[in-house]
C-alpha cells in the first residue's frame, strides 16, 4: 500500500503542477446538465483555449474555475490544491465576464481600480496602473464616463482592462475580444498574448472564433455538448481533427460517405476511388478534406474521378470559394482557390476536384 | 413610460435652430402626466390644507379657539422655554438609532428574502411580514407592554435564569426604542426588498472575481445600487417616528417622551395653532436635513442615464 | 436581469453557513413580528375582562360579542372597504407619478420629491383638523367615508410614490425600448414589460397602502363625520379600556386573511398548471404538426 | 330649533347621529329596542376627548346629539353649539336623583343643558402591601419611597389641576399664573414618582395589577376593576386637598333636526338599559330607578362602592372643564414631562 | 419657389423611395460627438452593411432608424417619410439589440411571441411562428426558460428570433451573430441572406465582422468616428478602398510611404521602385497591398527590389502567414501564402517581395 501510495506520489512531484486541473467534473442546473465530464490540465504559463457552439459548457467551465458556480461532482483544482469550496476572492484568479458585469454605479476608473482598491494597493500605484491599463485598451479618454455611457465595444473592454490590472495568476476570459472590430481585435490579440508571454500568467480563454484561437492559444479543448472532444495545439486539431464535429467545427470542411474495399477508399455512392492516406476502415466511413486542399480542373460530364457542378461563387477577399455539387455528397463541397488561379472556372462549370493522400483524414462509425 | 421621450426633451430643447412640432410639444408635455392625478389630490386636498396649518402656526390660540389675528407668539412661547430644543434633540437620536437598528435589522432580512427565497415564495412571505400590521398598533403595542412589563414573559424567562428584570426593559427610552423597531421593520423591509429585488446579482460575482470578500462586495457594490432604497427606506423609518407619540406614551413611561408627544398634548386640549407652530418647525429642520441630503435622493444622474 | 436568485451562485465553504444563519434570522424576525398577535390571539380566548393576563379560563365570549355588535360590524366592513378603495387610489395615483418623478427632466425633482414626503411628516391631527376645516368650510362637502378616502389617499400615496421611484431609478431602459420596438405602444408597453417588473414595488406600495389605511385613526376620525372605522372604534373606547372583542376581532382579521391568502396562493396556482397542461399539449401538438410539414 | 317639541308631533322613521363615548349605550339590545320603538335609528360615531369632540361636532355640523363633561356643558352652550331644553317635561327625567336635575352651572335661561347620566371623582387608589401608612394628600407623591411607583392616565390638564389642589389653588382649572408656577414646581418634585402616563384605563388597572405601580388618582371604581383582573386589594383614599371628577351628560346639537331629542332620550333613558351597562362599565348612574334594580339584581355592593346611591357627592369635586388658559396648562405639563 | 420645390419633387418621385434616408444627421451626447454626419440611403430590399471600429457611431445610427435616440440634427426619412419625432412602435421597424434586451420576466417563448401580442395576431398563429422561429435559431428545446437561464450565445438567439418573427419592413440587426461560433454564424448568415432574399425585407445590419459583411452585404457603409468612410459593394471596398482607413479597416493590408517619382511609384526611404497601377501622386503618398497578393521568393542580401526577414511564421488552417521585416515599411509587412506552398520560405531567411501592378492601390496625402 505505502509503496504504491509512493510510486504513485513520486511521478506528481517529478512532472509540473498543472496551474489548473479538472478531474471528472459535473454540472447540473436543476434536470439540465451543463457539463458533463471535463479532465483536463492546464499547465502553468500556458494559453489555453475553451472552444465550442454556443451553450456548450464553456462560460460554465470557467465559473467553476472562477468559483461562482460549484460543481456537481469531481474535483477542481488550482495550482495542485482542490478549491471546490474556496471562495471566488480566495482564488488568485481574475474573470472578463461575457456579460461584462460592469458597476454602473461606478465610473470607468474606478471600475478599473476596483480589484487594486481590494487589494489596498496604494492610491497612487492604482491611479498609474488603472491607466495603464485603460492605455492598452484604448480608453484612456473614457476614465470618467459611467458604463452606461459607453457603446458595446467600449464596455467589453473596460471589463478586460478591470481583470487585466490586477496581474493575476490565472485570466479567466469569457469571449472577450467578441464584440470588437477586427483590427482592435487583432491589436488585442497580440497584446494580450505579449501581456501573457511577459507575465507568464495562465491564460484560460474562451471564444467561438476559431480564428482566434488558434492565432493566440498554445492548446485548445474543443468543447461539444459539455464534453471536450479533443485537446491540443493549433495545428494538431485542425490537420488530425478527433472526430467529425472537430472537423466540421474548426475550419471549413468536405465530407464524402465512403467505404473501405481491398484497403482502397471508394464513394459509398457510387464507388469512385478517393485519395486517401493508408488505412481504410473497415466497413462505412466518412473522409473529410479542407477546402483549400482541393485542387479543382475543368472536366467533362464522362471524366473519371469525382466530378461536380459550380453553383455558386463567391469573392471572400483574400480567396474565392466555389460551392460544387456532387452526387458522391450530401451537400455541396466547397473548394476555396486563390484570387489569382480561379482564371478557368466559372459559375455552372463542372470540375474535377482532386487532393493529395495525406490531405484527406478518414472516421470510422464510432466518430460519427 | 415613454421610450423616446428622455432622448427628445434635450434634442428637442437643446436647439434653438430646430423648431417644436406640436407633436413633441405633446410628447413633452405628455412626459408629465403622470403628475396630474397627484398634482390633483395634493393641490387640492394637501395643499391648500398644509397653507391653513401654516396660517393657523402664526394666528392666535384663543381657549380652544383658533382666531385669524396674526402673531407670532406661538413660536416665540417655543423659542423661549428650552425644553422643546431639548426633547427635540433627545428625539433626534433615539429616531436616528431606532432608524439605524430597523435598516441592521431589515436588511439582512430584505437580502434573505430577495437572494435566497425561491421567487414563487417571496410574495407570500412579504406578506406575512406585513400582515401581523393589519391589527391595530395600538393592540400591538399594548401587547408589547404584557410582554416586556414586570410580569411577562421576559422578566419570567429571565427569572427562571435567576436574572433580575431590568429596569430599562419597560417604560425607558430603550423599550421605546425596541417597539419602535418593530413597528417600522416592516417598512424598511418592504422597501429593501423592493429595491433588492431587482439587483443583478452577477454584480457580486464581478466584484468578489476582483478579490473583494463577500461583504465588501456587498458593501461597495451591492449597497451603492441600491441606495435609492435605502434612501427610500430611512425616509419611512425616520420620518414618521421623528413624529411618534402613541408608543413613546405606551412604553416610554415617563422616561422615554419623545417631542411627538409635547406636541399631541397640544392637540389633546385642541391647541392647535402652538402644536402647529412645533410641528412645522420640525417640518422645516427636517426638510433643510433633506435638502442637504438632496443628492442621494437623485441616484439617476449618479449613473449617467 | 436578475433571473430566479437561487441560479446565482457562490461558491464558498461558508455558503451554507450564511444560508443558514441568513435564514435563522428570518425565522427569529417572524417570531419577533408575530409573537404579539400570538399573544393577542390567546388573550382572545381568555374570560378576563380586562384582556390580560393572568388567563382566567377560555371562553369564545368574545367572539359572540362581535357577532352580536353591528357596531363593530360595521366598523369593520367601513375600514376594510377605506382601505380597499384607499390602496387602489394611491397605488395608481403614486405609481403614475413616480414615472415622471424620476424620469423627467423637471429642474426641481428633488423639491418635488420633498413636497410629496411632507404629508408623512406633518402630524395627522393638524392635516385632519386643517382638512375638516377646509372641506366644510371652504368646498362646503358633505363629510363622509369618501371624504376619509381622499384623506387617506393623500397620507398614503407617497409611500407608494417613493417606494416605486426607487424602484425606477436605474430601470434598464432598452428593455422598454425593445417593446416599443415591438410594437408595444406606451400603454402595453406598461402593462406587459414595466408593471411585471416593477410589480413587486408597486405591490409593496399597495400593501403598505393598504396597512397605513387600516390603522389611521387622527386623520380620520376628523374627516370621516358621522361614520365609524375600527381604528375609530378602538382608539375612543380608550377611556375605559379595549375590550377584549377587540382581541376577538384581531383574531378574525389575522385569520381570515391567512385563509383568504393561502386560498388566493393556491387557486391561481392550480389554474395556472391547468392552463399550462394545456398549453404545453397544443405547443407538442403544434410541433408535431411543424415536424410534418418541414419534413422531407 | 324649536326647544319644547310636542309630544308625538314626529313619529316616521328617522336617524339621529350622536357623537358620544362608548359608555353611554348598547349597540346590541338597546339601540335595536328604541328604534323598533320609536322609529329613531341612531348612528353612533364615538368619541375621545371633550375638546375634540366639540372642534369635530361643530365643524363637521353632522351631530344631532352630542355628549359632554361637567364644565364642558355651559362651554359648548356658549360656543353656540348646543340649545337647552325643559327637563321636567320628559317623563323619563322623573328616574334621575333630582339633584341632576338642579347643577347650577347646567341651568340657562330657556331649560337645562343637558340631561345628565354618570359622573365620578378621581381618588386617591393604593396598595396597601408596599404603601403606608395610607396616603392623605398629594404630597405622598413627593415620597422617594414610591419613586416610579405611580401610574396615571395622560390627561396632562386633569394632573396640571391635581398638581394646583396640592398647592392649595381653590379653582384648579382656572388657576393664575401665580398658581400655575406653584403648581408646576410641585410636579417637578412629583416627576421621579410617575413611572407612566397610560393612554387607557385598563393601563392603570395593569399596572396596579400586577404591581408595577403602587399608586394612583383616578375614577371610583378602580379597586373593584383591579380585583376582578386578578390584582391585588387596593385600597382608596380622599386626598385632603380635595378632588377633581365630572359628570357627564346628552346635549341638544342646535339648529340641527333635534325635534327628536326627548323622544329619544325618554327611550334611551329608562332604567332598564343601566344595569347591563353598569356591569360591563361601573360607574355611577344619576338614574335613581336603576339602583333599585341594581340592588335587586345583587350589585348593591358595587354601586355603594361607586356612590351611586350618593349623587350629591358628585358637585362636591372639583369638576373637569374647559380652562380659561388651556395652553399655559399644556406648557406646564410639558415643561415638566419634556425630556 | 414653387418650380424649384416642384423640380426637386419630381426627381424623387421617379427614382424609388429609397427605404431609409439619412441627411445631414448629427447626433451629439451632451459634449460628445457620436455621430458627425450621416447621409445615405439605404435602398428597399437591400441588404446594408454598418461596419465600423468599436464606438464609431454604429448603434447610435441604427438607434435613430429605431426611434430610440433623437437626432439632434438632420432628417431620417423611413420610406420617405420624416420621422424625426415619430415613436418607435409606430415605426414599421424590428431590432436585435446589442445587449439582447431580453424581457427577464419573461420565457423564451413569450419574449419571441411578444411582437406577435402586441399586433394581435391570434394565439394559434402567434404560437406557430413562434416555434418556427425558435427551430430557425435552434432553441426550440429551450422554449420554456428564463433568459437568464440561457448562455449568451442562446440569448443572443433569442433576441434574433424575436426580432424575426414579425416579419417587418425593416430590421435592424445590432451584432446579432457576434457571440455565436463560426458554424452558426454561417448558418445563420446563411439563414439571414435567404430570409431577406425571401420576404424582400431591408436588412440593416451592423457587424465589426468585415468577413461577414462582405458575406451577406449587398451593400457596406464603413464607418470612422461617427462619419461614413465609403460606401459600396463588398468588392469595390475590398479592392478600391477610398481611404487608407478602409484599406486597413477591411481585411489585412500593408503600407509602404512613397514618393512619386518621374511617374514611377518608388519608396520613400531608400527610392526602390515598386510594382503601382498608372497615375503616381505628385508628392508623398501611401502605396497599400494586400498580404494574399504579394509573392515572395528566397533572396541574397543584394538582391535589387524590395528585400526583408522573416520574423516570424504562423500556421492559421488555410494558409501560413509570414511577417517581414523591412526597412521600407514602419511595421512588418504581412503577406500569405497557401500553406502548401511555403514550402522555400522559412524563419530569419530574407525574402524577395512583389506583387503585379494593378493589385496595389495608391493613397496622397490627403486619404492619410
Ligand atoms: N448614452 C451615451 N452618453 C454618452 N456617450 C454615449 C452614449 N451612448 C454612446 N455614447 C458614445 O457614442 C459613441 C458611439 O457609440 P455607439 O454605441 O454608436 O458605438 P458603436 O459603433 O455601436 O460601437 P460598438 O461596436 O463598440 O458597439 C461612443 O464613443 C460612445 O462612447
Ligand atoms: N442558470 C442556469 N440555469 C439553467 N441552465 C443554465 C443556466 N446557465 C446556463 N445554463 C445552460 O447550460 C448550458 C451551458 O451554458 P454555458 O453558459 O456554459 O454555455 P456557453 O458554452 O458559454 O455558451 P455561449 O457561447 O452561448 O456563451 C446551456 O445550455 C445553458 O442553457
Ligand atoms: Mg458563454
Ligand atoms: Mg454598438
Amino acid at each position: 500500500m505505502v509503496t504504491a501510495e509512493m510510486a504513485s506520489a513520486r511521478p506528481g512531484a517529478e512532472t509540473p503542477i498543472p496551474a489548473i486541473a479538472f478531474s471528472g467534473v459535473r454540472k447540473e442546473y436543476g434536470a439540465h446538465v451543463a457539463v458533463e465530464r471535463l479532465d483536463i490540465e492546464i499547465q502553468e504559463g500556458e494559453f489555453f483555449c475553451l472552444l465550442g457552439p454556443s451553450g456548450c459548457g464553456k462560460t460554465t467551465t470557467l465559473n467553476m474555475i472562477g468559483g461562482f458556480a460549484a460543481a456537481t461532482q469531481g474535483e477542481i483544482r488550482i495550482r495542485g490544491e482542490i478549491v471546490n469550496t474556496t471562495p471566488p476572492y480566495k482564488r488568485k484568479v481574475n474573470t472578463v465576464f461575457q456579460s461584462y458585469a460592469l458597476f454602473p454605479h461606478l465610473t470607468v476608473s474606478d471600475n478599473v481600480g476596483f480589484g487594486l482598491k481590494m487589494a489596498k494597493v496604494s492610491r497612487a500605484d492604482a491611479a498609474g496602473r488603472v491607466l495603464e491599463a485603460l492605455k492598452l485598451v484604448a480608453l484612456d479618454a473614457f476614465a470618467d464616463r459611467y458604463p452606461a455611457q459607453l457603446s458595446g465595444g467600449q464596455q467589453q473592454r473596460v471589463a478586460v482592462a478591470r481583470a487585466l490590472v490586477n496581474r493575476p495568476a490565472v485570466l479567466l476570459l469569457d469571449e472577450p475580444l467578441g464584440s470588437l472590430d477586427l483590427k482592435l481585435r487583432k491589436r488585442l490579440q497580440v497584446e494580450l498574448s505579449q501581456i501573457q508571454r511577459e507575465v507568464g500568467t495562465t491564460f484560460v480563454f474562451v471564444t467561438h472564433d476559431q480564428g482566434e484561437a488558434m492565432a493566440m492559444a498554445d492548446r485548445i479543448a474543443v468543447m461539444n455538448e459539455g464534453r471536450v472532444e479533443q485537446v491540443g495545439t493549433a495545428r494538431e486539431i485542425y490537420s488530425r481533427p478527433a472526430s467529425r464535429f472537430v472537423a466540421s467545427f474548426i475550419g471549413e470542411s468536405n465530407f464524402i460517405p465512403i467505404q473501405g474495399r481491398d484497403g482502397q477508399v471508394v464513394t459509398a455512392h457510387a464507388g469512385i476511388r478517393l485519395p486517401a492516406p493508408g488505412g481504410a476502415p473497415a466497413g462505412n466511413g466518412t473522409l473529410m478534406v479542407r477546402p483549400e486542399a482541393v485542387r479543382l480542373v475543368p472536366a467533362g460530364t464522362d471524366d473519371p474521378g469525382l466530378v461536380g457542378r459550380v453553383v455558386k461563387l463567391s469573392f471572400l477577399g483574400s480567396f474565392t470559394r466555389a460551392s460544387i455539387a456532387c452526387p458522391e455528397a450530401e451537400d455541396p463541397l466547397i473548394v476555396d482557390m486563390s484570387t489569382e488561379l480561379n482564371a478557368g472556372i466559372r459559375e455552372d462549370a463542372l470540375v474535377r476536384l482532386s487532393w493529395e493522400d495525406k490531405a484527406a483524414v478518414l472516421f470510422g462509425e464510432e466518430n460519427h | 413610460m415613454s421610450a423616446v421621450a428622455p432622448e427628445a426633451v434635450p434634442a428637442v430643447g437643446g436647439s434653438s435652430s430646430h423648431r417644436r412640432s406640436p407633436r413633441e410639444l405633446l410628447l413633452a408635455v405628455s412626459q408629465y402626466l403622470g403628475f396630474a392625478p397627484a398634482m390633483a389630490l395634493f393641490g387640492l386636498f394637501f395643499l391648500a390644507p398644509m397653507g391653513l396649518i401654516v396660517a393657523y402656526s402664526f394666528w392666535t390660540q384663543d381657549g380652544y379657539n383658533v382666531v385669524s389675528t396674526w402673531t407670532l407668539s406661538n413660536y416665540q412661547q417655543i423659542f423661549s422655554t428650552p425644553v422643546y430644543v431639548s426633547t427635540f434633540l433627545t428625539t433626534l437620536w433615539m429616531t436616528a438609532a431606532a432608524t439605524a437598528l430597523t435598516l441592521a435589522v431589515a436588511l439582512p432580512f430584505a437580502y434573505w428574502l430577495a437572494r435566497y427565497v425561491s421567487r414563487r415564495w417571496q410574495r407570500p412571505l412579504l406578506f406575512l411580514v406585513i400582515l401581523p400590521f393589519w391589527v391595530s398598533y395600538l393592540l400591538r403595542v399594548t401587547s408589547w407592554t404584557i410582554i416586556l412589563g414586570s410580569q411577562g414573559a421576559i422578566s419570567r424567562l429571565l427569572s427562571l435564569v435567576g436574572l433580575s428584570t431590568p429596569s430599562w426593559l419597560l417604560y425607558d427610552r430603550p423599550a421605546v426604542i425596541f417597539v419602535l423597531i418593530y413597528l417600522y421593520f416592516p417598512f424598511a423591509a418592504l422597501t429593501l426588498y423592493a429595491s433588492l429585488e431587482r439587483f443583478d446579482w452577477s454584480q457580486l460575482h464581478a466584484a468578489m472575481d476582483l478579490g473583494a470578500t463577500q461583504s465588501r462586495a456587498i458593501r461597495r457594490i451591492m449597497l451603492p445600487q441600491i441606495k435609492p432604497g435605502i434612501t427610500t427606506a430611512v425616509i419611512f423609518v425616520f420620518i414618521p417616528i421623528l413624529g411618534e407619540y402613541l408608543t413613546p406614551e405606551l412604553v416610554g413611561g415617563t422616561r422615554g417622551v419623545m417631542i411627538g408627544n409635547l406636541i399631541d398634548n397640544f392637540f389633546q386640549e385642541a391647541q392647535y395653532a402652538t402644536g402647529a407652530a412645533v410641528a412645522l418647525l420640525i417640518v422645516v429642520v427636517v426638510m433643510v436635513l433633506l435638502v442637504i441630503f438632496r443628492r442621494s435622493l437623485e441616484v439617476g444622474e449618479m449613473y449617467g442615464r | 436581469m436578475a433571473g430566479d436568485p437561487s441560479t446565482v451562485e457562490i461558491v464558498s465553504p461558508h455558503t451554507k453557513l450564511v444560508r443558514r444563519s441568513l435564514a435563522g434570522w428570518a425565522t427569529f424576525i417572524y417570531m419577533f413580528l408575530f409573537s404579539p398577535i400570538v399573544l393577542l390571539i390567546v388573550l382572545s380566548f381568555n374570560k378576563n375582562p380586562f384582556g390580560t393576563f393572568p388567563i382566567t379560563g377560555w371562553t369564545l365570549h368574545w367572539f359572540k360579542q362581535v357577532a352580536n355588535s353591528p357596531d363593530l360590524q360595521t366598523a369593520i366592513k367601513t375600514s376594510l372597504q377605506v382601505g380597499f378603495e384607499v390602496t387602489v387610489i394611491a397605488t395608481v395615483v403614486g405609481t403614475a407619478a413616480a414615472f415622471p418623478l424620476v424620469r423627467s427632466r423637471l429642474p426641481f425633482r428633488s423639491g418635488l420629491r420633498i413636497v410629496f414626503i411632507l404629508p408623512i411628516m406633518i402630524p395627522g391631527v393638524l392635516i385632519g383638523v386643517s382638512l375638516l376645516s377646509f372641506l366644510r368650510n371652504a368646498l362646503n362637502v358633505q363629510l363622509s367615508a369618501q371624504t376619509a378616502v381622499i384623506a387617506q389617499a393623500v397620507y398614503t400615496t407617497p409611500y407608494v410614490l417613493l417606494i416605486v421611484a426607487a424602484r425606477l431609478e436605474g430601470f434598464d431602459r432598452r428593455l422598454e425600448q425593445a417593446a416599443s420596438d415591438l410594437g408595444a405602444n406606451k400603454l402595453r408597453t406598461f402593462r406587459y414589460v414595466i408593471l411585471p417588473l416593477i410589480g413587486p414595488a408597486a405591490f409593496a406600495g399597495a400593501l403598505f397602502a393598504f396597512t397605513l389605511s387600516l390603522d389611521e385613526f387622527v386623520i380620520t376620525y376628523f374627516v370621516i363625520g358621522a361614520q365609524v372605522t375600527l381604528p375609530i372604534y378602538i382608539y375612543t373606547q380608550i377611556k375605559f379600556g379595549i375590550t377584549p372583542a377587540i382581541n376577538a376581532v384581531a383574531t378574525l382579521l389575522i385569520i381570515g386573511s391567512l385563509t383568504i391568502t393561502g386560498l388566493g396562493l393556491i387557486i391561481p396556482r392550480l389554474l395556472r398548471s391547468g392552463v399550462r397542461q394545456v398549453r404545453s399539449y397544443r405547443v407538442r401538438r403544434l410541433q408535431s404538426t411543424v415536424q410534418i410539414a418541414s419534413g422531407p | 330649533g324649536s326647544s319644547s317639541p310636542s309630544s308625538g308631533s314626529a313619529t316616521g322613521p328617522v336617524t339621529l347621529n350622536m357623537l358620544t363615548w362608548n359608555d353611554h349605550y348598547d349597540p346590541t339590545k338597546q339601540l335595536p329596542a328604541i328604534q323598533k320603538e320609536t322609529g329613531i335609528k341612531v348612528n353612533v360615531t364615538l368619541g375621545s376627548d371633550d375638546a375634540a369632540m366639540f372642534i369635530k361636532a361643530k365643524q363637521s355640523g353632522d351631530f344631532d346629539i352630542v355628549s359632554a363633561d361637567a364644565l364642558w356643558v355651559p362651554y359648548d352652550y356658549q360656543q353656540a353649539l348646543i340649545e337647552p331644553f325643559d327637563i321636567e317635561s320628559f317623563p323619563v327625567a322623573s328616574q334621575l336623583y333630582s339633584v341632576s336635575k338642579e347643577f347650577p352651572f347646567w341651568k340657562a335661561s330657556g331649560g337645562y343643558l343637558g340631561y345628565p347620566r354618570a359622573w365620578s371623582a378621581l381618588r386617591m387608589y393604593y396598595n396597601p402591601k408596599f404603601v403606608s401608612p395610607a396616603p392623605t394628600s398629594y404630597e405622598v407623591w413627593l415620597d422617594p419611597k414610591y419613586k416610579g411607583k405611580v401610574v396615571m392616565e395622560n390627561q396632562p390638564t386633569d394632573l396640571v389641576a391635581q398638581a394646583g389642589l396640592a398647592t392649595g389653588s381653590k379653582d384648579p382649572y382656572n388657576m393664575n399664573d401665580a398658581e400655575l408656577s406653584r403648581a408646576k414646581d410641585f410636579l417637578t418634585q412629583a416627576k421621579p414618582a410617575f413611572l407612566t402616563f397610560v393612554s387607557q384605563n385598563t393601563g392603570v388597572v395593569r399596572a396596579l395589577a400586577n404591581e408595577s405601580a403602587w399608586l394612583t388618582s383616578d375614577n371610583l371604581g378602580i379597586d373593584i376593576r383591579v380585583k376582578s383582573a386578578g390584582g391585588p386589594l387596593i385600597k382608596s383614599a380622599v386626598p385632603k386637598e380635595g378632588v377633581v371628577g365630572w359628570m357627564d351628560s346628552e346635549m341638544k346639537v342646535k339648529g340641527s333636526h333635534a325635534n327628536r331629542f326627548e323622544q329619544f332620550i325618554n327611550a334611551w333613558g329608562e332604567a332598564e338599559w343601566v344595569p347591563p351597562l353598569f356591569k360591563q362599565y361601573r360607574e355611577a348612574w344619576f338614574n335613581e330607578k336603576a339602583y333599585k334594580m341594581l340592588v335587586n339584581q345583587g350589585q348593591g355592593e358595587f354601586a355603594d362602592a361607586l356612590l351611586y346611591n350618593q349623587p350629591e357627592e358628585a358637585a362636591k369635586a372639583h369638576l373637569k372643564g374647559p380652562s380659561k388658559n388651556p395652553n399655559a396648562y399644556i406648557q406646564v405639563f410639558n415643561q415638566v414631562f419634556g425630556a
